[in-house]
């Protein structure tokens, strides 16, 4: 790809209008205000408009600004890392681990530790799917074992040993002060030491996990807000019939 | 379903004393004619370009008729009477005006039945080409079903036709029914309209033919491939009413912002100039089947929406009035109202919707323009976002026509691109949630809504009752509108006023009078 | 005024449903006794504090006695019978056993009358105390006047007490009228509450009474400043559930989170655990006057919101009929429902409306706690604050009792400041805005509201009936309730259920019963 | 006052948490969304996350995103040029300009140049006022001259010069492609050209005026949202009664 230098449009191209929203520890007065403008200068906005000012009481202040930046993203150093393998649906993701492996395809998936929000793993394993999309309890091609919620990371681990696991699927969707980091961390650590990582693959989802960040935590595979059953199914099917050649 | 009971005598005294103003103009309407109304019969016989120096070529000719003075005959005989003594086209002829090589006013005029035949010919043609444009119009809302009611209706204003056009574009494609572009500030006191494709203007982009085909263009080719017919919008009101109303009929625009008295009172041009530009330019839209917006949101951006609500309702009564007798039906009136009530009101959902079901019921056949909070818009976008849902809840709720959307940027700068996508989304979610909610609901026995409503109405009658007693030129010289004094003799563009010779002819105001039945 | 016509029939019979189910279980709270609510008997008695590894005193007791076996005669008796033999005071007698210095199963059992005179003075000093903080709360509100409504609920979530505080503060002067403190992830698991401030927490902040008390003392101070009474609200439903309830009573808290099933279907709860737990908590509440809030909205959140409307009223009605029988009235019971409607969906605002009145006509008396949309909230934070300015509306519009209010952020983060505020700010204009809409309105004849409401109580009656017949232990077994499976004897807690012994004596029980009239 | 570092703060002092909203000339997708992501850290924040992302069609995506600056202000060194004269009530004033100057102080207002926008000028003006404050002519030391919409600099001028004013009021309200420097400016030019500047009182407002603003443009002072009759009422008795000593 070609450099390409790109900013953030208002109604100009280039113009590098973005809008921001922000509270301070300061009054909610001219001094404050102020101080708001300076902050975005300091931060290296071209130009910044402080267009509203509401007190939050207990001395902070929320301010609402318009500015323009002057960074600009060259696109053709951007390289994403998503998953890989096509999408297939239900009918030919089974045909295929029938074709290409003949055995059916377990996986163990469960929202670990402390986090008890089992809607988003549901969503890719339960019978019943998610907008339309069955989920792999519904393939003839997998063995799919949901554990629930708030399962620690043992447990999943001795399950999957105990089942003979070809993925482990994890959810992850509290984040607050980045406990899903740690929890995904730890399960890995665990892994590693009881030597189950390298016997199987690890896949972990969440609205704020990406493919990206599941690499850097040492997982296969990561999926984010707005997956499907489908994407899981298709990448674990590929993925385990190219191992097992 | 939400209905009010309207005092029925109200209703008919109001639309009796709306006649009694509008009926007073006769003198005017039949007896003058103005530099504008000429400079689009020209445009109309195909006269279009500018000198040199950028003045337009209509003005050109104009300007040289009235220097000479021969205006009072109308452009038209001397123009098809120079095509005929010299065998040049109309715009052959002003351009040699332009270079200053012909004086029209030198040869001796032809007989009248020949300038007839080629005047004749020459409107046939330019209404030929404006039915087809209707036509082309009706059929691709045969084609792709008719625009939704409330319409999503959104601006551009980036004072650039090209980026005006990815804005439209982009709107369009997200579900916008209708573009308007909003002018550059005040081309409604430039007593020319610009040529050819501009890429500079200040909180919007100019009216010209060249901007209003680019844009057009555009637009037919999203409509194709989006399967909805998107409309397209643009301003009359000012200087140059007619001559722009005359080019959105060439180029298919579908609407039209036309008042009958903003010009004079938010503008301060001439009355007399005014109230005769309108009625040509409405003659040219009725004719189009342009359907006409008006401007009455411009009295509660400036006074308060309670107190002076029944200023809405008599100016869209005294809107209805001349449109008529410029051949406009109902069904292509968009007559104004806006949702300008303070948000610190209590109440103020309740106050809305007396005077949104008020202006629905008045004219249960207009699809009523319906303008979104700007006045109480503050830099707090989330604030002003939730004040446009109210207002996108209302519309569909009372069933307006045309939904201008709110932005949540609206007392900061002119709408971003994201800022148009916002406004869509809270239109289209609102939309949707309340779709048949009217059909659950009733006003209750002697409701605040159903008392407030015939207030108002109340109040516009007797206003418009004694505007109708000393006539609407006096009322207006008085500040009794938009609490602005406005003199029958005051204000721009008067001189451009004139009246007509026993000769004078307009050959498009003729014809189209015919057709239209007035 | 817009009013339902449910078929009274139904209307009874779904009444009578719900009495047979909650009925049957006089077995339970006549039979049994559970570690927590012994844990909560010695919390009454001034037990507080914990042990150096952390664990609270009113387990190590409770868990010495289970150990002793002696616990089915209830921890009373043991700790009065320590007191008279020891000359100590509750307190100390908990720390002897905390350092093993005493075992109380020991000693003999002095004689009834002795030990009930130690057990009655204490039983009236902590409850002298808490008649106490309810008069407080009564006099607050008599002096700045009632709450509103709907009343305006934030919540902080910070997992730092003190941190909370400040935005606690904010938020109250911004117009907040209750503060929840949300709770540290999964603390309803917990078999203990932990002791003393905290500021580390997941998602919320632990729920301990020292917690309870820095966040009354802060609310106090602005409540006298703002002259509006602030409440204070937070979790008990759970492993824990009589305890949290007698530390709100002990540390005035207004309300309280207190469901009947919540922890049985969401958290795994053991059902007889909860079932029992949850009758002597919201005896607390009741007599403390704490207004309980149930968890319906959970219903929602993970199923969808038409189908399962009838599980929302199925749950409210059981829930009513539990508290009646823990002595809670109706004016007391914030029984839930929730804003969970699809936006997506053509009439969402209508479905929605149908439920909300049927919830509020079901239970005109009580102040009904109204959840904002969650599932359906996005990253896109714009459109977020558009559907929470529907359920503002919708809140306002039908009279609900408290609005949770809904945060722009909700999909992202716990709120932060600027959220919470711009979620006020959004309440308070909506509030305003459609103060007394509903004093406009009426339901149109045979109005697809009025329909929707009948169907959803319909399915809701022939679920109820169902789940009478069958017994609710085993419809809850067979996944009935929420799409999960929970048997009587699985589920976390189940080995905290004792069986009492024919001298099991619960002073705070029976004072509290006798007073409530039960 | 003593150094003191503030950052933006979302729950916890000095996390550093804004939310941002930005168009960017690039496709819907992960790709897009990464190019979001990189133009934040590429801006400097710590952390960023794309939360919201909406399709915008014509190959431009909307962004909606929470991220942390370490950039801190240090309040200790804002400066902040405000009107620094006090604010008095109409009788005050007008009693003030009596003992003071014991004359009528004259001032012309208007909109310039292409600007229409009268409503706030006219909050300072008119009769009626503002938000329970009288405007100008209401007052008994004030002889006001409000000349309304669009008004050329050059009539401005001759007016104020015909009738000697002793300040000028200008209002600017249209900001786009900063218009309204170039017309502040513009006057300014024409007022020295003409020897004027020095005769009498520059004032301008409008909704993106501050004082600080004025100033820079050459204008005695400045008003701003929110501003009153009051205000600048005080300011132009207690700055001309001064200059007059
Ligand atoms: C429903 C819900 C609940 C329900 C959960 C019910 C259940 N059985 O799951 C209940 C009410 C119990 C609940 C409780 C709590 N919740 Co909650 N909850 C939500 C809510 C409203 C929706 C989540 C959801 O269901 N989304 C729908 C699913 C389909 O989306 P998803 O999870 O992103 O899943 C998709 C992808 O991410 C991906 N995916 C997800 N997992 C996996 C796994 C694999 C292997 C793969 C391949 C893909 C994948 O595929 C899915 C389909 O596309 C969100 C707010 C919101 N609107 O997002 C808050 C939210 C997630 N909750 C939150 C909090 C704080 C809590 C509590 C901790 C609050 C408290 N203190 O009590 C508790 C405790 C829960 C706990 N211990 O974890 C916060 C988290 C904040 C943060 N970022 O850290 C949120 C964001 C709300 C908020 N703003 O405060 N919650
Ligand atoms: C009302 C209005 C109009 C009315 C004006 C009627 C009138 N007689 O004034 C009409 C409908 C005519 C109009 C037209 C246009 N408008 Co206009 N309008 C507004 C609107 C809704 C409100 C402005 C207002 O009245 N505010 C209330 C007053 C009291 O506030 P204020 O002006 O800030 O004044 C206060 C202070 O600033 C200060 N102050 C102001 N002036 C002065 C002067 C002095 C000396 C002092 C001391 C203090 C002072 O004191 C005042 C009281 O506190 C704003 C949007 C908004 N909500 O802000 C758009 C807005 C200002 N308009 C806008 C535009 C683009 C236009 C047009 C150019 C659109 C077009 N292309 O046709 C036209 C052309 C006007 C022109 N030639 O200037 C844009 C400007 C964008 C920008 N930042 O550049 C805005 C922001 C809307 C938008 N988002 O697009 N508009
Ligand atoms: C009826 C009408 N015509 C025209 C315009 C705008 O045109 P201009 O700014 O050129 O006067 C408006 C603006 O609100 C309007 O309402
Ligand atoms: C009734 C009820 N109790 C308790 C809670 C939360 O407590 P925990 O997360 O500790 O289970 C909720 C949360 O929604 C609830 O609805």
């Amino acid at each position: 790809m070609n450099r390409k230098i790109i900013k953030p449009y208002g109604d100009t191209l280039n113009d590098g209008k973005m809008q921001l929203s922000f509270a301070l520890p300061v009054s909610c007065d001219a001094f404050g205000k102020e101080a708001a403008r300076i902050l975005l200068i300091q931060m290296g906005f071209d130009s910044a408009e402080i267009t509203g000012m509401r007190d939050l009481n207990e001395g902070f202040t929320h301010f609402i600004a318009y500015a323009a930046t002057s960074v600009g993203v060259d696109t053709s150093k951007i390289k994403v890392k998503v998953v890989e393998t096509p999408v297939m649906d239900m009918e030919t993701t089974d045909t295929f681990i029938a074709e290409h492996l003949g055995r059916k395809i377990t996986v163990v998936g469960a929202c670990i530790e402390s986090d008890a929000h089992t809607v988003g793993i549901d969503a890719i394993m339960n019978m019943k799917g998610y907008n339309h999309r069955y989920g792999l309890e519904r393939y003839h091609g997998f063995n799919a074992i949901n554990m629930g919620a708030q399962v620690p990371s043992e447990e999943l681990l001795a399950k999957a040993r105990e089942v003979q696991a070809d993925a482990i699927l994890v959810s992850q969707v509290v984040t607050q002060k980045n406990i899903h980091v740690k929890n995904l961390t730890r399960l890995i650590e665990l892994a590693e030491a009881e030597g189950l990582r390298s016997k199987m693959l690890f896949v972990c989802g969440g609205p704020r996990i990406s493919h990206e960040l599941a690499i850097e935590l040492g997982y296969d595979a990561g999926f984010g807000t707005g997956s499907y059953s489908t994407d899981v199914a298709s990448f674990i099917a590929i993925t385990v019939a190219k191992q097992n050649v | 379903m939400l209905k009010l009971e309207l005092d029925q005598k109200l209703v008919q005294r109001s639309r009796i004393a709306a006649g009694q103003i509008t009926g007073a103009f006769n003198w005017l309407f039949e007896g003058y004619s103005s530099v504008a109304i000429e400079r689009t019969v020209l445009r109309l016989m195909g006269i279009d370009g500018a000198v040199k120096g950028g003045e337009p070529l209509p003005n050109v000719v104009v300007d040289h008729l009235a220097k000479q003075s021969g205006i009072n005959k109308g452009a038209a005989i001397w123009v098809a009477n120079a095509m005929l003594s010299k065998g040049l086209t109309a715009q052959q002829v002003a351009e040699e005006v332009g270079t200053g090589a012909l004086k029209l006013t030198e040869f001796p005029l032809a007989k009248p039945a020949a300038l007839l035949s080629v005047l004749n010919s020459l409107t046939a043609k330019t209404l030929q080409h404006i039915k087809a444009q209707k036509q082309q119009r009706d059929d691709a809302f045969a084609l792709y079903g008719p625009r939704r009611q409330p319409a999503i209706y959104v601006i551009v204003a980036t004072g650039n036709i090209y980026e005006d056009v990815t804005q439209a574009r982009a709107a369009a494609r997200e579900g916008a029914d209708i573009i308007a572009v909003i002018r550059s500030t005040a081309q409604s006191l430039l007593d020319y309209v610009p040529y050819g494709a501009t890429t500079e203007g200040f909180g919007g982009t100019f009216a010209t033919q060249e901007n209003f085909r680019i844009m057009r263009a555009a637009l037919d080719e999203v409509s194709a491939e989006e399967k909805r017919y998107i409309s397209l919008t643009n301003y009359a009101s000012g200087l140059c009413m007619p001559e722009i109303a005359a080019m959105g009929a060439l180029e298919r625009l579908d609407l039209m912002l036309n008042d009958a008295m903003y010009g004079i009172l938010f503008r301060d041009i001439n009355p007399k100039r005014t109230l005769l530009d309108q009625y040509f330019a409405r003659m040219i839209n009725a004719y189009a089947g342009i359907e006409i917006q008006t401007g009455e949101d411009n009295y509660l951006t400036t006074s308060d929406a309670i107190d002076k609500a029944y200023t809405v309702t008599a100016s869209q009564l005294i809107n209805e009035s001349f449109a008529l007798l410029s051949g406009i039906k109902p069904e292509k009136m968009g007559l104004g109202h806006a949702y300008e009530i303070d948000p610190d009101l209590e109440n103020s959902f309740s106050y809305e919707l007396a005077h949104a079901l008020l202006t629905k019921e008045l004219f249960p056949n207009s699809p009523i323009k319906y303008m979104p909070p700007t006045k109480f818009a503050s830099g707090n976008i989330y604030k002003t976002h939730l004040m446009d849902a109210m207002f996108n809840f209302m519309g569909q709720l009372t069933g307006q026509g045309v939904q201008l959307l709110g932005m949540m940027t609206e007392a900061i700068h002119t709408p971003h691109l994201v800022d148009r996508s916002l406004a869509i989304e809270n239109a289209q979610y609102l939309f949707k949630a309340v779709k048949n909610l009217n059909e659950n609901l009733c006003l209750a026995p002697d409701s605040f809504v159903n008392r407030r409503a015939n207030e108002v109405l109340g109040q516009a009658v007797n206003f418009l009752e004694s505007v109708a007693q000393e006539g609407l030129m006096v009322a207006m010289g008085k500040g009794e509108f938009a609490e602005i004094k406005r003199p029958e003799n005051g204000g721009k563009g008067q001189e451009g006023v004139f009246m007509r010779d026993a000769d004078y002819y307009n050959p498009f105001m003729e014809t189209m009078k015919q057709e239209l039945g007035l």
